[in-house]
């Protein structure tokens, strides 16, 4: 399954797919579009993605995050296109036999997306459109 | 060589998808991005902020670039 | 909406309940039933709750969580009855701006809940049963 | 004052849903657990790890006991 989707993400199938019977603690992150950002009002976002990049970054990611964290389970989606407020953008979802384990993970899949996978976000807003 | 540099986001929308560049062999990452920043003032905006890409991977500055690698100019990420 | 359910809780339903336009960020933790505890095998949990309490404690809860995370905004549910192995026991889910916030006050939430509201456990399995 | 003290858990299974005591006036959280450690075994195993409730909230030792309060004598607790 790739890591990158252009349809909408369901948080749910995310949860229901990472849990294993061991499992008793889940943790996950959702990121979704704000209405604002900076205070300027936001309406939407475009997310563009180095797509073939992306995709091979995620997969180290996830790989790293099974070494680093090897009780949790990780599933991680990231959405491109058109996304108004509300919209999913990301998915993080670790599950493991207990909740330190799954927040670890959670947490360091978020942040290793959010600091790695080529992906820009242009914001439309009332003042216009500008990559943030 | 000629490599033709993939371009994203705000450099894509004011340069173009790609953007040819010409290097003697052998070349690394910090003479390409010697080679872009002299083709067009939007590519020395973001300074090392920008990440250079070959062949899919995050690349250092020593690292090599060899005709026929895909090779991109990343400006500072912003997914989530 | 009270705090204890014996009936099923719907993670997903408790994550669109929460969050609000201006959040860019929610954190969920979900504790379900898993099967095996201290080696042992599990294929049942009873949870019995000093119901009058054990609501009191979590609106306590929430109230400090409110003060100390005043930029999230939190639900909580807990399960009481029997319990099969991967049903839900228990959800946590906190919405913020940003993510920093979510994962903070929701952390937090389940630790305050799983230290000090007045709910037990009888674990069923192949050893027999005993509260846990 | 009679004080029925409400039980769960194990202490349920093991003794029932409550338990008489009696305490003179004024009476305390510690006298409480005195008078229950005097009536069956089963309160002392937990110790202090044991908390006890008057009306509804977490007590302290020295917090008081009056004739028709709630109380309860929880086991440690094991939610989530």
């Amino acid at each position: 399954m790739p890591f990158l989707t252009d349809r909408p993400i369901d948080p749910a199938s995310l949860f229901e797919a990472v849990r294993r019977p061991s499992d008793g603690g889940i943790a996950l992150f959702v990121g979704v579009v704000r209405d604002r950002n900076d205070g300027r009002t936001v309406t939407r976002l475009d997310y563009e993605a180095y797509g073939p990049m992306a995709e091979k970054e995620m997969a180290k990611i996830a790989e790293e995050l099974s070494v680093s964290h090897p009780e949790s389970n990780l599933l991680m989606r990231h959405r491109v296109g058109s996304l108004s407020v509300g919209e999913v953008a990301v998915v993080v979802v670790a599950s493991a036999p207990h909740r330190d384990q799954a927040f670890a993970a959670c947490r360091d899949g978020i942040e290793r997306i959010k600091a790695r996978v080529p992906i820009w976000k242009r914001e439309h807003g009332t003042h216009g459109a500008a990559w943030v | 060589m000629r490599i033709d540099v993939l371009l994203f986001a705000s450099l894509k929308d004011e340069v173009g998808p790609s953007m040819p560049v010409e290097l003697t062999e052998p070349a690394t990452v910090a003479d390409l991005r010697r080679a872009l920043e002299a083709a067009h003032p939007a590519f020395g905006r973001f300074g090392r902020r920008a990440m250079v890409a070959v062949n899919e991977a995050y690349a250092r500055e020593g690292d090599p670039v060899r005709s026929g690698d895909a090779v991109a100019l990343l400006p500072p990420v912003a997914g989530g």
